[in-house]
């Protein structure tokens, strides 16, 4: 005998099956005394939650109150059900995908990629583009059949764009980091645009990637992939592959 | 290199005021015996089961040798002489007895020979089990190399032992080397041990025969899969020391609470008791080659840590000269201390450094167990995660033995799946972030750590000389521990010890003393 | 102009008024992937939340996976409709107590306390009672016009009951620390059954105390009062002096 | 006391390297200016205000003067001029301009002895009441105390002025020394400084010197009401460094952002403009008496904190030079320095140790600014938050002037109200907990926290050697600063700035100077 879990009905665990505990943390306009607990416990009880335990309040000054609570939920999720898009293409490493593009498409593939409009966090496009790589895989510049451009921070959608048709590129890789009022919808969603009016959408592949980006959300906004935390060029650089040596297979 | 400057004489004379306390209960130790270390014959002996309402089988034959006033002799001879006359295994015997279809005391007696040639199979049987257990672990180390140091320690209480087993798994993969099942709410008190598997239990999990072996299966698999031996660790402690050890060294558990005085301050089991039962409990556990742990850490719940202090050091003493009567060799000594300075105080990270580096330097074969903060933990997880790091730090800096991993959620519940990764996601890296810190700095001779140490030491000294002198009774019954008077002749259990006859037999213990060289 | 909180209808707040921001943690029986993901933000949008950002996710092995989240709710609380019962009496310290005894009552308080049934936890009591205190307030014994007695731990109730019928107790006080499967509500509803049961309810004060305890929930379970974590002798023995002052103006 | 061993001579030569790389540069620092220090010239003469498109007069009258070929000359001179001429104030005069009712350069010539009178009537105005605000600062820390260290530096960065207030109050009753307003995004490439109050940035809040004198009462009303007088920071740098300067000098900043190559590097504006408006800037900041701080934080944010550590020091030293360039003392030197290192690498608490020290022993004197881990924090908030712990330690045990309290949620968002609590409440137990640790140990003298600082400053002392042989323009052109190429005559801001005539006038410059001993 063990602990049997049914995929189609899981729920927060904390230490018994099924209890659907939830650690919660959140201020409120409201003082820190029992009204203020009581208020915390109302927002949560409207949440769908019981056996609500306020454990922790502290008065943060200007009528604001830090509560930390326990409480359980009764939602359940179907596992089973869950659809996600997810980037499917097996991954390869640096040499492997050389090797690929070789064999498969035999020629050398053209990236040009950018942090664009306002966001200046280099480091996320630099890890995906520059020779040095990131945790030990290399970048796309290391790529033997792969020409790498990196336009650095802050390059407006145009000049990206732009610069992309210039050198015919095969795949377009935008990075965005900052999220603030979904600034990064914003800008994505204005480089797609620009696309579609200039009429290039179709003439190359169009990636995006950063610490809110899922590949979910990218199809979404009507790119071709996305990628998270913890992407690495071997994951970008094997997509792209693929995409082009299909392409290939298919005779398109 | 970090080290204290303490005059290895003080650290001798407060050795030898600990030993001359522990010396003097010789007579108490040698002549009396008790209800659980009669039951623990008996499961040794292969007996266990419960009857129909789940009355431990080992308790029913105690009760029915004390009802006819035969325990005296030992509950070894009885169950012994009804094999040889009926020749039936020691639990068809048992169960008879259970059944009430069987008197012992009117079996006709038994040639002596007869009678020692049983004990002596049944006894070297058991051994034989018991090293091979032994072997196992050490082999196990051998294999997958031995147990790192600080060994990250975290504890299960779920109350079921199959959400137990999951998280102990969890917690496996996660880097623990070592896995507590928290016994239920004062199951100390329980003057049997319940029988088989069980999912109820409040604050922590019942310890049982079966839920050992249902965990240490569950460890072993996890074990031989991410490649490493995970060690496993319950309670011995209480009204049952004897029994439960007994238990752990056959289900292999790695390391036990054994404390030779907790029961009697902590949980009013009567002194004799608790003396008698701890003895020849921590014997089976130098037998089996289990670590013993102690419970230091309870002088701290209660008292302030920083005034009672020496509390800590003087109970390490006499738990260490105890831990040496029943053969517990230095390195399998887990003596106990605690993280338990109010954070409010300024400095309170020095002085605990200070009182951690004292147990390191008085016990330096010792794999201290090194409890976290509990006592100032609130519900501000975030603070107590906070808390942790400073102490996970200090675990790291003087190179603990065992760091008993502390919970951000302490305060609230016992330990959800996620705290106790969290937990040891903390472990990892501030033992990562400091390794090698312990090599480049170095404590100054004159100054408040020193003084700090030395000062505990003196009075943890002067202390364990005016029980020395007052006796230990006296001294427990005065209050003097923990500021818990408890009178000798007060307290749980006291009914179950007994004088033996001269008569009386107990084989494992006789065969483990010579094993042991004691 | 400064931030303007209506009272009537509060809401969480993350750096922005009524932004709704709240934090989660939380295991599920899912697998460390956007599957997973995708499960926990099912979670929180079944309880009504928005804009939910699963920052962080990790295997904790056996099935299970650690999710950090950040979400907004956009439930209100009006702060103005909420009401909790609370102990209402001033607190006086040591000196004061005293001398509004002798003044107003003229004769010892007596009080009987434990921690009941299976609980072993005494610090709590022990902090109310003992003479020593905590947090520089010193405990009920070193009142000068209090006689207490303090049970200990692991109490039975007909033990307690019965001391404190021998003693003429003026009040109860009942420590309850364990609260796992709701014990302490148990515990406490046991003795005051009980105390129905023999008929000596309305004979003296019945409180009780805790970290999980509250005035409403004390007067919920029965009892004349409750106090929860940071309290101390000052707060219970004002009560006391007051209820049984009080008692002796209205001649009862 | 922990201290570490480093041959005096290495460091003195270290700093003359550093030096030789600044002295080269006086021929631009004396000879050009730029656009905003012209218009740093107007708002110091009191003209302030946007017109209906909320272009800043400042902005309009330069423009204006560019135009008519007339900045060379200074914009001081021009308003002056013409203040003689039509008797109207400062204001009055730059809001007919920006009209467009009025060219400066088309006003007859008015005697040199009006013009002057008029415009050291103006200096000396707006000098007194920055002196005067100056005093207020220092009798404020009289009445209330010095602020403590580490000061428990925290951020707010709500976009919205009044949602910061609110949180500023909330952070300095929690025990908050120093406030820092974040600028919205990349406020630092725009040219001109916003106006008036607002409520919608990116990522922070704009610098608008309405925000900061909102700000400044916020903070001045509840440090009255707690006794203690709060500092407000915000940020110099960027295309308006000596504008903000001024800004905060007249609005009481305590501290301002203000790093000599920042702009440069970080923010790709020319090298002219960023070393020229940070002269002008810094000038403005010694003679308010306002602590700068430097950027030393961004190398690692994008490098290595090991393998680059030395570029840290090599900019302490250049930004020191810099800063004695400018008259700023070294207790108002907030040199930067930030524990970037890899959690994962082994021993990273004893490299940071190392690095941290090195600060310290380089400059004994100044309040360093101290950045958290920001690179490694993840969305485990926890773990940040353990992080977060570790780095206070570091603050704590080496007396760091200025602790930049890490969030737990640095790579989720701007901080919460809620996380900044929590951060205070952190630094607040660690600090208390390690005080005195300090005292009691000591650093191994030939051990490799002692070894690894040698080597940082040996690293950072030849690549300064090295820059000052090829000149500060070659080697950023190199890319030798932060892997970042700037070209002499790339980058932002350049066509900002002008050489000036030879009767060119910024007499607040002048008088500073003067002052300032210069
Ligand atoms: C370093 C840093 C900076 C540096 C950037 C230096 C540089 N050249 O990049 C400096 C100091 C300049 C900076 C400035 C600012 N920053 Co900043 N910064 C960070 C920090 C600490 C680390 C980011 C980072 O480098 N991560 C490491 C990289 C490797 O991870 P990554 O970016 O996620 O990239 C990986 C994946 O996402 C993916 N990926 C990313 N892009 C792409 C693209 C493609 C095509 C693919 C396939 C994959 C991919 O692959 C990468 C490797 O696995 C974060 C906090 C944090 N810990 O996350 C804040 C943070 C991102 N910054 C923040 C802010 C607000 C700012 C400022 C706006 C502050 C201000 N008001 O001045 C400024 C302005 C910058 C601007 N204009 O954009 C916020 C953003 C809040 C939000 N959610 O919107 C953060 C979260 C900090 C905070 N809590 O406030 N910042
Ligand atoms: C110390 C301690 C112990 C000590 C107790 C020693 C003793 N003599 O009291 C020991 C080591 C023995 C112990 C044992 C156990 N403990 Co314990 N213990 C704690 C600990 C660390 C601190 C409690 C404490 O002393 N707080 C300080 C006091 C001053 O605060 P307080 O009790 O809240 O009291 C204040 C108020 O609540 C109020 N108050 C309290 N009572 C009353 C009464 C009245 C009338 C009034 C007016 C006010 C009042 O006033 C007090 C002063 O302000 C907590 C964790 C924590 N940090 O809270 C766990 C904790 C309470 N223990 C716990 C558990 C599970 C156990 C065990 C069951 C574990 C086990 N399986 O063996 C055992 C069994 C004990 C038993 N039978 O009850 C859990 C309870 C989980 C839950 N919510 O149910 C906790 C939360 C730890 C955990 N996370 O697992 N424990
Ligand atoms: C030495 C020792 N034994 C046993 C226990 C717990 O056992 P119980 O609660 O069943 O008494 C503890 C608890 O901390 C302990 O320290
Ligand atoms: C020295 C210095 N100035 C300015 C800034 C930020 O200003 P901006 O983002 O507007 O360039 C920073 C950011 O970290 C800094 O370190």
């Amino acid at each position: 005998m063990s602990i049997k879990i049914d995929e189609t009905k899981i729920r927060p665990y904390g230490d018994s099956l099924d209890d659907g505990r939830m650690q919660f943390s959140f201020a409120l306009p409201a003082p820190c005394n029992e009204k203020g607990k009581e208020a915390a416990t109302q927002v949560l009880k409207q949440m769908g939650l019981h056996d609500i335990e306020i454990c922790y309040l502290n008065d943060l000054g200007e009528g604001f109150t830090h509560f930390v609570a326990y409480a359980s939920t009764s939602v359940t999720v179907d596992l089973t059900k869950i659809q996600v898009k997810i980037v499917e293409t097996p991954v390869m490493n640096m040499e492997e995908t050389d090797a690929f593009i070789e064999e498969n498409i035999g020629r050398e593939i053209s990236i040009v990629g950018a942090c664009i409009e306002s966001d200046a966090h280099t480091v996320g496009i630099d890890a995906i583009m520059n020779m040095k790589g990131y945790n030990h895989r290399y970048g796309l510049e290391r790529y033997k059949h792969i020409e790498a451009i990196n336009l650095g921070a802050q390059v407006p959608c145009e000049e990206l764009l732009q610069k992309a048709l210039e050198v015919n590129a095969d795949a377009i890789l935008v990075s965005q980091i900052v999220t603030q009022k979904n600034i990064h919808i914003k800008n994505l969603t204005k480089l797609i645009e620009l696309s579609e009016a200039e009429g290039v959408r179709d003439k190359m592949l169009f990636i995006c990637g950063g610490p809110r980006i899922n590949h979910e959300l990218a199809i979404e906004l009507g790119y071709d992939a996305g990628f998270g935390s913890g992407s690495y060029a071997t994951d970008v650089a094997s997509f792209i592959a693929f995409h082009y040596a299909d392409k290939i297979k298919k005779g398109e | 290199m970090i080290s204290l400057t303490i005059d290895p004489k003080k650290i001798q004379e407060a050795r030898k005021n600990a030993s001359d306390i522990v010396k003097s209960l010789g007579w108490l130790l040698e002549d009396y015996s008790s209800v659980t270390i009669e039951r623990t014959v008996l499961r040794l002996m292969g007996i266990d089961g419960a009857d129909k309402d789940g009355a431990p089988i080992p308790n029913i034959i105690v009760e029915h040798l004390r009802e006819k006033k035969a325990i005296e002799r030992g509950a070894a001879y009885w169950i012994a002489n009804a094999m040889a006359f009926k020749d039936l295994s020691a639990q068809e015997i048992a169960n008879q007895v259970s059944k009430g279809e069987l008197d012992l005391t009117q079996i006709e007696v038994q040639s002596p020979k007869k009678v020692f040639d049983i004990l002596d199979k049944l006894t070297d049987k058991m051994l034989l089990h018991i090293t091979k257990q032994n072997q196992f672990r050490k082999e196990a180390f051998k294999k997958f190399g031995p147990r790192k140091a600080p060994s990250v320690y975290v504890i299960v209480a779920t109350g079921n032992i199959y959400d137990d087993v999951a998280q102990a798994k969890a917690a496996s993969r996660e880097g623990a080397d070592i896995i507590a099942v928290i016994r239920t709410t004062a199951q100390s008190l329980l003057d049997y041990v319940p029988y088989g598997a069980t999912t109820v239990g409040f604050g922590g999990t019942y310890a049982t025969q079966e839920n050992f072996r249902i965990m240490r299966k569950g460890l072993d698999e996890v074990g031989e899969e991410i490649g490493k031996y995970i060690s496993l660790t319950n309670y011995a402690s209480g009204l049952c020391m004897p029994e439960i050890a007994a238990m752990g060294a056959i289900e292999r558990l790695d390391v036990m609470l054994n404390d030779a005085i907790y029961g009697i301050l902590f949980r009013d089991i009567n002194m004799k008791r608790t003396l008698l039962d701890q003895y020849f409990s921590r014997m089976i556990n130098a037998f089996a080659g289990i670590e013993i742990q102690t419970g230091e850490d309870n002088y701290l719940t209660t008292s302030d840590a920083i005034e009672k202090a020496y509390t800590v050091t003087a109970s390490q003493l006499i738990n260490e000269q105890f831990a040496i009567l029943s053969g517990i060799k230095p390195e399998k000594m887990g003596l106990g201390h605690a993280y338990e300075i109010n954070p409010e105080i300024e400095g309170s990270f020095v002085y605990e450094l200070s009182h951690a580096l004292l147990t390191k330097t008085l016990f330096p074969d010792a794999p201290v167990k090194y409890m976290p903060p509990t006592k100032f933990a609130s519900g501000n997880i975030f603070k107590t995660y906070a808390m942790n790091t400073l102490f996970n730090f200090i675990g790291g800096l003087t190179n603990q033995g065992v760091q008993l991993l502390g919970m951000m959620t302490e305060a609230i519940h016992t330990p959800h799946l996620v705290d106790r990764a969290l937990a040891i996601e903390n472990a990892d890296y501030v033992f990562k972030a400091v390794k090698g810190l312990n090599e480049e700095i170095s404590i100054k001779k004159d100054g408040f750590i020193n003084k700090r140490a030395n000062k505990v030491l003196d009075e943890a000294s002067g202390f364990l000389k005016k029980v020395s002198e007052d006796g230990l009774f006296t001294a427990i019954e005065n209050g003097d521990f923990a500021d818990m008077p408890r009178p000798e002749n007060g307290g749980k259990g006291l009914e179950g010890v007994f004088k033996k006859s001269s008569e009386y037999l107990n084989p494992f213990m006789d065969k483990m003393k010579a094993k042991l060289g004691l």
